[in-house]
């Protein structure tokens, strides 16, 4: 075999998800790109939970629903996957939970007594699993020796006893992939920020962007950044414009219940020209709605969030590359056009885990914006040929920096004047139309294939939208840019393309909708809006309903 | 002073108490230019309200935030930069009604910055409705018949959540004032002045505060219990009792800045230990 | 005469709101309608602020740049006002601080003193105006006595004394308009909701539709409502949400800045289906802005604000009658389907004057909702045909009613299960299909007079735009709803429409880009966005320039 | 008790704070039953945390709101139906950090609710963030050296804001806590209970507490000066004292629903007052 697709299933709250990204490194170590889902309850312990870990030659990123392998930790793990196993799946499983008819039965709770490594079930479940797949065992050693060292005797202990007493069934050949790191979308577009010189991460906790605060904060000293957890996310946005007042490069991480609380100080920034980078991670909605499940709802309302009128920029990455890359780049030119600029991702993408070759993107720098040349007055608000105001910092030496949300003169004292008014949204304007016209540079709207039709997506559908053509040998257009919208780009990319066939996981079609208002067509809507991402099959299922 | 003025028209009705609180924050801050700080070091913000437009009037670096917002701003520009004086312009209705928990948790953090609350006890710029802290005879459009709950006091609130310098000043006792605004602009940890800026339009006090104002002298401002005893001698709904003026309260404690440490803004550093981190993830 | 413009200019906090009501009401008891305008900067006393009041034998509702008489208070009054004043314009000035060369001189504070009636100054000037304009010295006396009890003696004693220095020189002729309310955009908007049953209004206060705050404590014990201004307008809505979910009718009242802070609860409304009605008065922005100045550019954020996709109904009125009616409609419809409903005003709407005719307007009444057949167990979310299950309200006999911000079940128990997720939202759309087709039964969509050219506009605009056709010979075309968005009725209103020119007050025409999403297509945009309403003037000069 | 379970699975690990809380809830409500109150007259509410769900658990009316929001929808509920037990469930995350206003409000308007803070000390549902209360050893994923903030202590908070009932509970002492619970949803006005809910997964005090609790005995609840003395006598951040549980605090004063006067929802009065107020505005 040289793909496999493993689930691991059981309770919450006991180390599935660690297990499953243990497994990816394993498989990373034998030369895979890898692909991790979670699929987990809103609670902590107790509940139903799935990770499905995809191993492949090519670079992946969906998941598949029929597995190769199932770790059955319970009997839930069965009674869940009824349709998920097919004659030919593999089935490990917890014998003290887990009534079944074939497959390899281990009994854990004796043996774990036996082995005196108590607690380590899924270790000894990877264990059987590495044998079934007929990894060295070296390269247990070796993943293990890195990546498990605390208890790492013990953990070795559990992991051969499984692999000793299980049979190779499906081995797994080795691959030609180069050792690379398995992050997730979260780390990916940290990195990315902090690649293009974030100084300051401000967050409250949320599902699914909470990662992204974890992962600032344990790296904070060593980076030299803030990390900051405030009172709210009113208090966390306030505080992000804060550092940007002061030239220091800030960000928020939040999801649609936090972003609503965001929503009046996006107007500040807006009128005020402060830059601030938005990680908003899309659940299921409205409301708490299914706090752990994914969704792309939420591109209107980022769209259109706050009172007033006034650009933005926002992308949506597709895998752990592009939440690298494009949240540099949202960095960057939130600050050279003084706008907000969105990471609109979700839980998909932000919970997934990716093999991700920094290698196959442009390198990632901070770019300067333009800053103020030191003559004469400082004018926070100068106009210009494009709208943008040369940029400075308190403390100025002898001079004023004065920002504010009030319409205002190019000094930034407040006037109600119609025509500064006037000239202001102008201004605002003008700056989405340099932004419109750099981004040109940009690959805003990958395709991927070649064809008739088209398979239109955003965010984290690129993955299983990429699969799903080459099935059907489809052409793939993906928009990473949706504002400003990249008409020219996306023109292109339709050119010679009869069918377009949208693909979302909302329910009213919302890139459709902005197509269509910028004057393209989709010509058929597949729409998932239960929580859950595509999988493959269940994708190319529903393409094939609506292929001309 | 003048070089302190912008040359933003004054808002403000004749006769209004923000103009005591101005002409005392520009005669302060002269001071510290001429005792050499550097006035970009200093950083005004405000939220809305009447109060508010006082950012447009001082021409130093300001933030001009929205209703209610100012505080977490200000601490993250006393994050951002240590070394600045930050100073907050709060209206009652903006910092304790709208923005009340970041007042709060300012307080808790003990942030090196100062929040003047212009204390007129009215929503004064959207015409006069009652706030947290207006008299209970006091009647608005909004509320022809007195507000339907109590004032709280302010300050007891203060006290509880960490503020480490307490103060309450009336803009007519201008020495007084004066010196009450210098300690806490002075102070290094949250330091907070409730100012009893009269609003001669919506709730002319006045009178009122002209009768009962007297000035606080507290020996020990560290001591919690006495402090407690004097904030709470007079109430904002409306006793009888003297209304004192003063510093209440005074405590040294560890700052909230103090716990971040500096930014490195190297890029290649940054790079490195990047890829250090990307390496610990293969 | 019969028809007249009439601009009062001077200091802001001095009145002049007030005066320019009186001479509504003078002019309404000469037989005219009215409509009166109000410009006036972001502080309370000082500054520049003008009234226009204007009255006609036509139902108006927009302004002229160019006015008949001026009272003129300062010398700014005149110095603003270069543009707006002709050769026949007459000035009635304050001559204590004006200097003119022509018009009526009025030595305010030595005439006040002689008189003894100091602080009067207004009542002067108005004296003087009736005289001009030949108002009969009955016609004051009359609306003094009702309107002006307060020192009335007084007022008409200095009111008498600009009548009696003054020479007619426009006369007005009596009019034939019947004798009717003159009220704010804000009061008509009260009084639908009143009509329709409201029981408690929230709200924090805010430009420009704190008057209805004001108008409901007004009368608060009167009516037996209930009237609440707590902390912030976070608590606002969730207290709004408090009263509908013990069946009590309940509406709040904000702008941008306030609404902002209510899109985490409005998703809560969706979820939990509660019903709620929002006032939304739009003024310039983004953020702070221009807080007492104009807009109509928050259409797109009503539309789309709240994280997950759920329906909403937005009613913008033109004019009073259309403001009592269609707020009524919006509550009957919120907790008929319930939903959020929007009134979608803005600071001209909800600030201007109309002469308010209820018989005009089909009879408001509350509506009951499909409320519980008390059967069997209650299910809050139960499944029906039209997605609408039955209402009913705490306390209920041995029934336990459950709302909720999560996906529920239909008892209203939390489940992630992906089939309820996914027909909670069908449900949630079946709903807004039957809402779309009840209101087929409503004049969605008005149009007015005929031809090819039609002038497209929504809320506030439509005073200005039927002017504006009437003087152009062209068709209006006024969008009362939109949101469900009315295709088939705007399908039939642009039947034999040539050219559609769009007018809005904002930048982007976000009723054009709302059309084109909808298969709609405008042909020209008239967009203003300086914080000021179009005069009749400035609108025919702009449409002027577009029309085929 | 099982009548006033649902069907809905519980799902808090085993072991978790919240299971006593959830039974003394049951015991007190069929108590209630029991005494003749009708169960449809119970009305709870909550925000969103693992203490939220529990308004899935108990089969009588419930609001389940959003993460720090359910205070105000539960004052707004009261003033809707005076005749009601208005019972919140809210989180520290959810009470004293998002919704920390909301509590001080309705505790100054002394409305007639009930909150219960399921005080754990960690954001737990969101996997264990540091909250207003957490003690200063805390380690979280996101405060891997701990908060850079020191805790407060929300009753003081409590106490200055106006809040007429005011207690401590701890799960574990059963019966004393019932007892609690049972006079915090007798009392009329607003009464608090910070309840110490240990959540065993991310922040383990069952050992602290049950060294440290201490029922506590005050001989006058309704003075103030000695109820804070209580109140202050342990704090949040980590003293070693012991930790009072009790009432500390309570107070007979007007409550905001009592300002409100009834509904009329006869239409046809309505009708007949809009009318009169129209022709005063002809
Ligand atoms: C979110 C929001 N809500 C409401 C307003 C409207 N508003 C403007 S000024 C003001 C009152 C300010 O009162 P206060 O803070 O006491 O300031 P003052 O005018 O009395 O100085 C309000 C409510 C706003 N700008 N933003
Ligand atoms: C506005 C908003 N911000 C953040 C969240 C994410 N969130 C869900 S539960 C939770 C923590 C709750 O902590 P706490 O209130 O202490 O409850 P616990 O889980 O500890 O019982 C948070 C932050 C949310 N649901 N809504
Ligand atoms: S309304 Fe009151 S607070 Fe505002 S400027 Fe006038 S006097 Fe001052
Ligand atoms: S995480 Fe903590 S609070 Fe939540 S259910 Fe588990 S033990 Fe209880
Ligand atoms: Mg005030
Ligand atoms: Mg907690």
């Amino acid at each position: 075999m040289n793909t496999t697709s493993i689930m691991i299933a059981g309770q919450t709250g006991y180390g599935i998800h660690e297990a499953g990204i243990l497994v990816g490194r394993l498989l990373g170590e034998m030369g895979y790109n890898i692909y991790m889902m979670d699929d987990y309850p809103s609670l902590i312990r107790g509940g139903y939970q799935f990770v499905i870990i995809r191993a492949s030659q090519e670079k992946i990123a969906a998941h598949y629903d029929q597995v190769d392998i199932l770790l059955a930790m319970n009997q839930d793990a069965i009674n869940h996957n009824k349709n998920k196993i097919n004659e030919k799946t593999i089935l490990i499983y917890n014998a003290d939970k887990v009534n079944a008819e074939k497959g390899v039965s281990l009994s854990i709770n004796e043996i774990l007594k036996e082995e005196e490594t108590p607690g380590k079930e899924l270790y000894l479940m990877i264990g059987a699993l590495a044998k079934t797949l007929d990894l060295p065992w070296i390269v247990i050693e070796k993943v293990f020796e890195k990546h498990e060292k605390d208890d790492l005797k013990i953990k070795l202990k559990a992991t051969a006893r499984g692999y000793k007493s299980t049979k190779t069934s499906e081995p797994l050949t080795k691959g030609t992939v180069k050792k690379l790191p398995l992050i997730s979308g979260s780390q990916a577009i940290s990195i990315g920020l902090l690649k293009a010189g974030l100084n300051a991460l401000v967050g409250y906790p949320m599902t699914p962007t909470s990662p992204i605060l974890e992962f600032m904060a344990k790296y904070e000293k060593e980076l030299g950044i803030h990390v900051v957890l405030p009172e709210s996310e009113i208090a966390v946005i306030m505080m992000a414009l804060g550092y940007s007042y002061m030239g220091k490069r800030s960000a928020v991480a939040t999801s649609g219940g936090g972003f609503s609380l965001m929503v009046e100080s996006l107007g500040l920034a807006a009128q005020s020209e402060l830059p601030i980078v938005i990680v908003m991670g899309q659940r299921a909605g409205p409301s708490t709605g299914m706090p752990t499940y994914t969704a792309q709802t939420d591109l209107n309302f980022v769209l259109h969030s706050s009172q007033g009128e006034f650009p933005r920029l926002i992308v949506a990455p597709g895998d752990a590359e592009e939440g690298a890359y494009w949240s540099a780049v949202a960095l960057n030119k939130a600050w050279k056009y003084q706008i907000p600029a969105f990471i609109l991702t979700d839980k998909t993408h932000c919970l997934g885990y990716f093999t991700y070759d920094e290698e196959t993107i442009p390198k990632i720098s901070k770019e300067e914006p333009a800053l103020w040349d030191g003559n004469g007055e400082y004018m926070r608000y100068k106009n210009s040929e494009d709208g943008i105001s040369p940029l400075a910092f308190p403390p100025l030496k002898d001079q004023v920096v004065k920002a504010t949300g009030y319409v205002h003169d190019q000094f930034g004292i407040t006037t109600e004047n119609p025509d500064i008014a006037k000239e202001i949204s102008n201004k605002r304007f003008k700056k989405e139309r340099f932004l419109a016209e750099e981004m040109k540079n940009y690959e805003t709207v990958k395709t991927y294939g070649t064809g008739k039709t088209a398979l239109l997506c955003w965010g984290s559908n690129k993955g299983v939208c990429l699969e799903t053509a080459k099935l059907l040998d489809l052409k793939v257009v993906q928009m990473v840019m949706l504002s400003p919208f990249p008409k020219e780009a996306l023109n292109k990319a339709l050119d010679g393309v009869d069918q377009l066939i949208n693909v979302e996981c909302n329910a009213e079609g919302q890139l459709g909708i902005l197509l269509k208002q910028n004057g393209f067509r989709v010509d058929e809507n597949v729409l998932k809006y239960d929580g859950r991402a595509f999988s493959v099959e269940k994708l190319v299922e529903e393409v094939k309903k609506v292929i001309k | 002073m003048s070089e302190l003025k912008t040359y933003a028209p004054i808002e403000w009705c004749p006769g209004c108490g923000n103009f005591g609180i101005l002409s005392e924050i520009e005669t302060i801050l002269m001071e510290m230019k001429e005792a050499g700080e550097p006035m970009e070091n200093i950083i005004i913000l405000s939220g809305v309200g009447n109060h508010a437009k006082i950012v447009d009037y001082i021409n130093v670096n300001s933030f001009y935030t929205i209703h209610g917002r100012a505080v977490p701003a200000a601490e993250a520009i006393k994050l951002a930069k240590p070394g600045t004086k930050v100073i907050c312009f709060v209206g009652d209705g903006d910092g304790f009604a709208e923005g009340l928990s970041h007042l709060i948790f300012a307080a808790k953090r003990n942030v090196d910055i100062t929040v003047l609350v212009h204390d007129n006890r009215a929503y004064a710029l959207a015409t006069g409705q009652f706030t947290p802290t207006s008299q209970s005879s006091y009647i608005a459009s909004t509320m022809p018949e007195g507000a339907k709950e109590v004032s709280f006091n302010p300050l007891e609130l203060m006290m509880v959540s960490g503020a480490t310098f307490i103060a309450r000043g009336y803009p007519l006792r201008k020495e007084h004032f004066k010196k009450i605004l210098r300690e806490a602009i002075n102070h290094k940890g949250f330091s907070v002045v409730d100012i009893l800026q009269v609003c001669i339009t919506f709730n002319n006090l006045y009178k009122d505060y002209n009768e009962k104002v007297e000035e606080l002298i507290l020996k020990d401002t560290t001591n919690r219990k006495e402090a407690l005893k004097a904030i709470r001698s007079w109430d904002y709904s409306g006793t009888k009792a003297p209304i004192p003026v003063g510093v209440f309260y005074q405590e040294a404690r560890k700052g909230f800045e103090d716990y971040y440490s500096t930014f490195n803004e190297n890029q290649e550093d940054r790079e490195k230990i990047l890829n250090q981190i990307l390496d610990t993830l293969i």
